[in-house]
């Protein structure tokens, strides 16, 4: 404790002695509330043009909120906020945005039924003698696209493409118009590899250009990487703002949580792996997966690993029953018919979808029918559903995954980003599956509850279970997996175990055609 | 080759249009029985648009003979029919006359207003001039004003009072609540005019729950066999009904259809008025095998 | 430790069900009911009174059932006219068989509406699900095919109850229980069983998160052809109820029975606190919402004051200012 | 970058400017066109096509107007009845015009016509969004609303043009122009106009953002007040505008005119690709569907083999089965 209290004090930027004239947004005191439940208290913050200032904490430290209420989604219950000196009230995002601020937002904000470019420029559309012009705005898209490396077409359906494609177009909102002040919250949380590069690449620019940029991620490497500044919040207030040089990740983390923290990665259990759980054989997702076998043991962590689009996701989705999918798959030996997604969660796999929003949570529902939804059927000894026995349930989940909420009262969609993704967890492991698929366990997780989310793996697997996790943090699937199966464009490229689980090996496998299929560690 | 009669009636939206129906429907069946060259087609409208489209279509199909219509109403089929006559095509006009009268070679007038005047004469003499009245009325359409303006004027100067006045579309249900509501509104009700018969029944279904007994007369109107049949049991509150019989428009067809095969060239204005339907002649108004 | 720390600070959650949504429909009722009386005094007298609700038992019945449709993101046009068809039926059968089995023949016919019901509403649901077609063009067609039938069974006429069943049948609408109207208990009990269904049952469930978000659904298991499927076969079961209640009212099905329940019906669901776009359902608002329409056509013919000519459009007016009231006095 | 090259090699994107919904419709109507000509060959000869395609057209210009509202993520069940009262007014104020201003009062009430309408679909447009209410409620109240004026303004009669202007207005219905009607000159011209709205110009993409997703609209600074209550004026003037062409076809406005209108449109509009929901609009489609609503009745009285009482459930058969094909050729 005393070691993160010192830190706290001594390693605090001296604010007084920073020059405050040239500090293009200021907030003074801000905070927010809702209705009873105090979000954020009495923050006050000072953004610098070409910085790159950082905001960590803990999941639902007040990070998004902070990041609505600097770009206009919502104004604060007290405080106020400065542009170049002048207090300024932003009613409305437009005005922020008026006022060269962009907000890049934690969950991603696009109208599905459009397409990719109309997406991009919708509230500002480019107009030639007053025509929308569409053929420049095809061009654009397809330039800005490209520079994240994101390949759709711009006349794609947003419904139609995938959760990291739709991320990238969401981020290439931000970067449509030169903002001076632009905020990341959480921009890599659905992207892997490349993505990642690009886009970090890109803020560096950004910061060239002398933008002031606002950078939030669980991820603290990257925080480390980038960031000129990291302020810390922790239950709402302002910890300290720190010269991000000279903080090691260890430090952000002890910032956040307010204490010192175990190791991330729970010991691996030396001793093999069971009898075949689930086995696989010839799995073919039309479009995005072919002839894809494999097995998972009991007590064995299964890794998939691949670059965004790899088909992972659809791969699971077809097991799941949940895209037209041809193929066996066994469970303990019993077969499994894949059509009806019921019959496949009662045989007793379970699916963490990577869209919390889209396919997880009910938004508009409170907490206890989320989290009971895909396990109903435990909940009524009789006829009826027992009420008592379904909040017994919640309080118990929020117990067990460190559930962060003010209030029972709360609907999913208001839990913060990563709270949501605990209470999918807990819904998924609801129907006490034998093999749990996990897509993206720790999508917007912060460390201090990845290291809960690891050792509550390895508690299941240590219970006998199978678990397989798909990750785009080949750190996670190194850290965390026995094995770890290497996709690419939709089918099985190898394997790589033991020695051989290094980041080389598995993005070798992952890209390159050149690996002539995996001689690195024995493919199957 | 054939001739080629075509019959444009409204739709069988409540019982006496689907008496109309019926009963055109028998004529044709007979008809094409009966002439090997003369071709009867009946074509029903659910409104008046649909009816003008309905005659476009008949005379942009084949070239009409004869035509036997049932208008809607007047102002909205006058030009369309008159379209049709242009092309040469004989014109029976069925129950509701159209503006410009020059366009019918025949003309089978039912008259509305003497349904309302009838029925008012006999509730005058019945209560003696004197007594409340609520009224219920149709579908805002020609009929129904007809038959209420009959009715008002008739009772005009007399001490019969007209309590309401309300719309149940000539719809059963919708009579029954409202005469519930009439029921409820006014402690003294001496007598009650629906000014069709489906309403009558949803009328006569709430007093007799009620159970009041200050209702003597509960009328309606259009010759239903129901009622016709009332009459002939002597039902105290029924005792009279005023026909309105939908059978006009067969004898339309007959007379139409005598036109073209040449046999009684008739032409000008029938108009069959309404006597009042009492124990006596009730007989001749009753057609157990009519849907009406 | 934090863990406990925040999760002892933790409020614990309301009893969820009773947000303004569910008692707004009962307070626009009160307010309604006071102006009634003020307007005239018969308007609460108990037979009056009994009368309304007891008319409104059918729209109320049906409403119930059009509360799963419109919970589970779908919508029903077809429940007026399939009321007609399936009184037209049941009457049918009845008098084909109260020669051999007399009295019986009304438990039988009964029967048989239910049979029906379930079948119409089932045969909805497959075209709307498996046949992926929008409900609203899927059951106005429905809609279409039933009102012909119904005008063809009776020639456009009326299909009258036999003589020798009427007496009998007549308690089912006329009749009361304690004091009570029938057709008041059974739709009471109607919505019972239906509030049972909805908020005790995995049923109930599966039908709200059908219709907040079909992927939500799907991925939890859901089967949402089935869910979907099943709420028209229960909002078809429930026409039947009320058609059952409705034949003894005037012994006889038209081709104008039932002309635009479908209307009164969604629009006392949507009063009743269901948003159209789906989601949770509010059955006791349904009920409330059936109730509001009939008092408001019953005041317009107790007040003196609105010409004939208006009354459709006081009415719209009055159901629009109830619609403000509910959503400002939030 | 070769995942990125071939990943998107592994699934090619449909792209959906060039996609069945569009096609669709017009598919159908061929389909439909040729079964006709099978049934009655006098179908497809060129008077009663132009006579049925005529007629559609009120249909047609009413439903491009509810594209707008549709896709916008409303509805307008209000249409038909504020076809008759706008009729109504009109007529009324030419009649009183004629005396001064003879043929002059034509053009006249035309304007009144489009004034009148626009303010009808603003007001619409204003319950919605300001008062928040269900678009299904507010619009069904309105419509009320209407139907009582009209019933009102016509004693319950009907409200006839006056002689002196028939002979003059009658060519907006019955004229031709190169041939060509016309009404169905107006209705191309209005569809024109409102995809070169819907497609080419701002207020479009903000129509389909606001029906697709309206915190999506909020956050990219889209007012979806602002957005739908224009949706609604737009309604409002296509009403007026085709109650400009059935002035002269029937001559009148009575109570009776419009009924049960908004259900067609809203048939036209989803048989037309435009999804109920709300999201893109498809202007073609729906004049598309207008036409298929119009040639399946023109069908029903050329064909010699339906009975009198089941026109309106083939009518119903015909239209699933159309969805149908929609669905599974595609
Ligand atoms: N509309 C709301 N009503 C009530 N509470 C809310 C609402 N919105 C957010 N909260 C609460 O505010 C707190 C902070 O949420 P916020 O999203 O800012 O956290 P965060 O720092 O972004 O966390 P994460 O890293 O998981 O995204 C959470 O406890 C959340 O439950
Ligand atoms: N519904 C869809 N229709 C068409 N293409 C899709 C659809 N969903 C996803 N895709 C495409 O399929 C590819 C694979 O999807 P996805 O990115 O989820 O695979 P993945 O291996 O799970 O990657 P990750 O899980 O890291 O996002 C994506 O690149 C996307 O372009
Ligand atoms: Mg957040
Ligand atoms: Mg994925």
């Amino acid at each position: 404790m005393s070691s993160v209290l010192r830190m706290e004090r001594e390693g605090e930027i001296d604010m007084a002695a920073e020059p405050l004239r040239h500090s293009i947004l200021r907030a003074e005191g801000v905070s927010k509330q809702y209705g009873s439940v105090t979000v954020l208290s009495d923050v006050t913050l000072d953004i610098l043009p070409g910085e790159i200032h950082a905001i960590i904490g803990e999941n639902g430290a007040g990070k998004s909120t902070f990041m609505r209420l600097l770009s206009g989604y919502i104004e604060p219950t007290a405080g106020t906020l400065a542009l170049n000196g002048e207090h300024v009230r932003f009613a409305k995002p437009e005005q922020a945005q008026d006022a060269g601020i962009a907000l890049v937002h934690q969950e991603i904000l696009l109208a599905e039924a459009l397409t990719v470019a109309e997406n991009l420029f919708l509230g500002r559309e480019l107009m030639r003698n007053g025509v929308v012009d569409d053929r420049t705005m095809l061009r654009l898209a397809t330039e800005k696209l490209a520079e994240l490396g994101c390949l759709v077409s711009p006349n794609a359906l947003v419904r139609n493409i995938a959760l990291a494609d739709r991320q990238l177009v969401q981020i290439a909102r931000a970067l449509l118009d030169d903002y001076r002040i632009v905020i990341f919250d959480e921009p890599t949380a659905v992207l892997a590899g490349d993505e990642v590069e690009r886009l970090l690449a890109i803020i560096l620019q950004l910061k060239k250009q002398g933008a002031a940029v606002l950078y939030i991620s669980h991820r603290l490497d990257e925080v480390q990487r980038l960031a000129d500044k990291v302020t810390v919040l922790r239950d709402g207030k302002k910890i300290g703002t720190y010269p991000g040089r000279t903080l090691t990740q260890m430090d952000m983390a002890r910032l956040m949580v307010g204490r010192d923290l175990a190791a991330l990665y729970p010991e691996k259990r030396t001793k093999a792996a069971g009898e075949a759980m689930l086995t696989v054989r010839d799995l073919s997702v039309p479009g995005f997966a072919k002839n894809v076998s494999f097995q998972v043991h009991k007590s064995e962590i299964l890794g998939f690993a691949g670059m965004i689009g790899a088909g992972r996701t659809e791969l699971f989705e077809g097991i799941m029953g949940l895209r037209p999918a041809t193929g066996t798959i066994e469970l303990e030996g019993k077969p499994i018919n894949i059509r009806s997604p019921r019959a496949v969660l009662d045989a007793g796999i379970g699916y963490l979808t990577e869209d919390r929003k889209g396919k997880g949570l009910l938004l508009h529902e409170r907490l206890a029918p989320n989290l009971t939804l895909s396990a109903l059927a435990r909940f009524h000894p009789g006829i009826f559903l027992r009420r008592s026995r379904e909040q017994d349930a919640l309080r118990a989940a929020v117990e067990q995954y460190d559930i962060r909420l003010k209030s029972f009262g709360v609907k999913a969609g208001q839990l913060s980003g990563g709270n949501q993704q605990k209470l999918l967890l807990a819904k998924v492991l609801l129907i006490t599956p034998s093999v749990v698929v996990i897509d993206e366990p720790t999508r917007g997780i912060d460390i201090a509850n990845k290291a809960q989310i690891y050792a509550f793996i390895q508690g299941l697997v240590a219970e006998g279970k199978a678990c397989i996790v798909i990750s785009s943090e080949m750190q996670e699937l190194i850290g965390l997996c026995d094995r770890i199966l290497v996709m690419r464009q939709g089918r099985l490229r190898g394997e790589v175990s033991g020695e051989a689980m290094t980041e080389h090996n598995v993005a070798l496998l992952a890209t390159s055609d050149a690996a002539a299929d995996g001689n690195v560690g024995g493919t199957k | 080759d054939k001739k080629v009669v075509a019959v444009s009636i409204p739709a069988a939206d409540h019982g006496w249009t689907a008496g109309i129906v019926y009963h055109a429907q028998a004529a044709a069946k007979e008809i094409n029985a009966a002439f090997p060259n003369v071709e009867v087609i009946v074509k029903t409208s659910p409104s008046a648009s649909a009816q003008v489209s309905a005659l476009e279509d008949l005379s942009a199909g084949r070239k009409l003979d004869a035509l036997v219509i049932l208008p809607y109403t007047s102002e909205e089929l006058t030009t369309p029919v008159k379209a049709v006559k242009d092309a040469g095509t004989f014109i029976t006009v069925v129950d509701r006359g159209l503006n410009d009268s020059s366009i019918q070679d025949l003309y089978l007038a039912g008259d509305n207003i003497a349904v309302g005047r009838n029925t008012a004469k006999f509730l005058i003499d019945r209560l003696e001039g004197k007594g409340n009245l609520v009224v219920l009325r149709g579908i805002p359409t020609v009929i129904d004003d007809e038959r209420i303006k009959g009715f008002q004027d008739a009772i005009q100067g007399t001490d019969l009072k007209v309590l309401d006045i309300q719309y149940a579309n000539w719809n059963s249900d919708e009579a029954f609540k409202l005469m519930q509501d009439y029921l409820a509104k006014y402690p003294q009700i001496d007598a009650v005019w629906a000014n069709d018969d489906d309403m009558l029944l949803g009328v006569l279904e709430a007093v007799k729950q009620s159970g009041r007994k200050d209702i003597k007369l509960a009328l309606g109107g259009n010759g239903m066999k129901d009622i016709v049949k009332k009459v002939i049991d002597g039902d105290a509150m029924t005792p009279v009904e005023t026909p309105y019989p939908p059978a006009m428009i067969k004898t339309a067809i007959y007379m139409t259809v005598a036109n073209i095969v040449g046999q009684a060239p008739v032409r000008g204005t029938v108009k069959l008025d309404a006597p009042l339907i009492t124990q006596e002649n009730a007989k001749e108004y009753y057609f157990p095998d009519s849907p009406f | 430790m934090t863990i406990m720390a925040s999760s002892t600070a933790i409020r614990p959650e309301r009893e969820w069900n009773i947000g303004w949504t569910d008692v707004g429909p009962f307070v626009a009722l009160i307010v309604l009911m006071l102006i009634g009386f003020l307007i005239n005094p018969d308007f609460l007298s108990a037979t009056n009174l009994a009368n309304v609700i007891t008319r409104s038992a059918f729209i109320a019945i049906i409403a119930v059932g059009a509360t799963f449709v419109i919970s589970s993101g779908g919508l029903d046009l077809s429940v007026g006219s399939m009321a007609a068809f399936i009184t037209g039926i049941t009457i049918l059968f009845m008098n084909r068989m109260a020669a051999e089995w007399g009295m019986m023949a009304i438990p039988a016919g009964m029967m048989v509406a239910i049979v029906v019901g379930f079948l119409c509403g089932l045969m909805n649901g497959l075209i709307v699900t498996i046949g992926r077609i929008e409900p609203f063009i899927a059951t106005l067609g429905t809609m279409g095919i039933f009102r012909a039938l119904i005008t063809y069974m009776s020639d456009g006429g009326s299909i009258p109850i036999d003589r020798s069943l009427r007496d009998a049948y007549r308690p089912v609408y006329f009749g009361t229980l304690a004091g009570i109207p029938l057709p008041i208990i059974i739709s009471v009990a109607v919505a019972a069983v239906a509030s049972f269904i909805l908020y005790k049952m995995k049923y109930g469930r599966k039908c709200a998160a059908v219709g907040a978000n079909e992927d939500v659904a799907r991925y939890s298991g859901i089967s949402i052809i089935k869910t979907r499927t099943i709420a028209y076969a229960i909002q078809g079961t429930c026409v039947a109820v009320a058609a059952i209640c409705y034949v003894p009212r005037l012994g006889a099905a038209t081709p104008t029975t039932g002309v635009l329940w479908e209307l009164q019906v969604i629009t006392a669901v949507v009063i009743g606190g269901t948003a159209l776009r789906g989601g949770k359902g509010h059955v006791w608002g349904t009920v409330a919402g059936a109730v509001i329409l009939e008092l408001i056509a019953n005041l317009m013919v107790l007040s003196d004051f609105v010409s004939e000519y208006l009354v459709a459009g006081v009415q719209g007016v009055i159901i629009i200012i109830a619609m403000l009231i509910q959503r400002f006095s939030k």
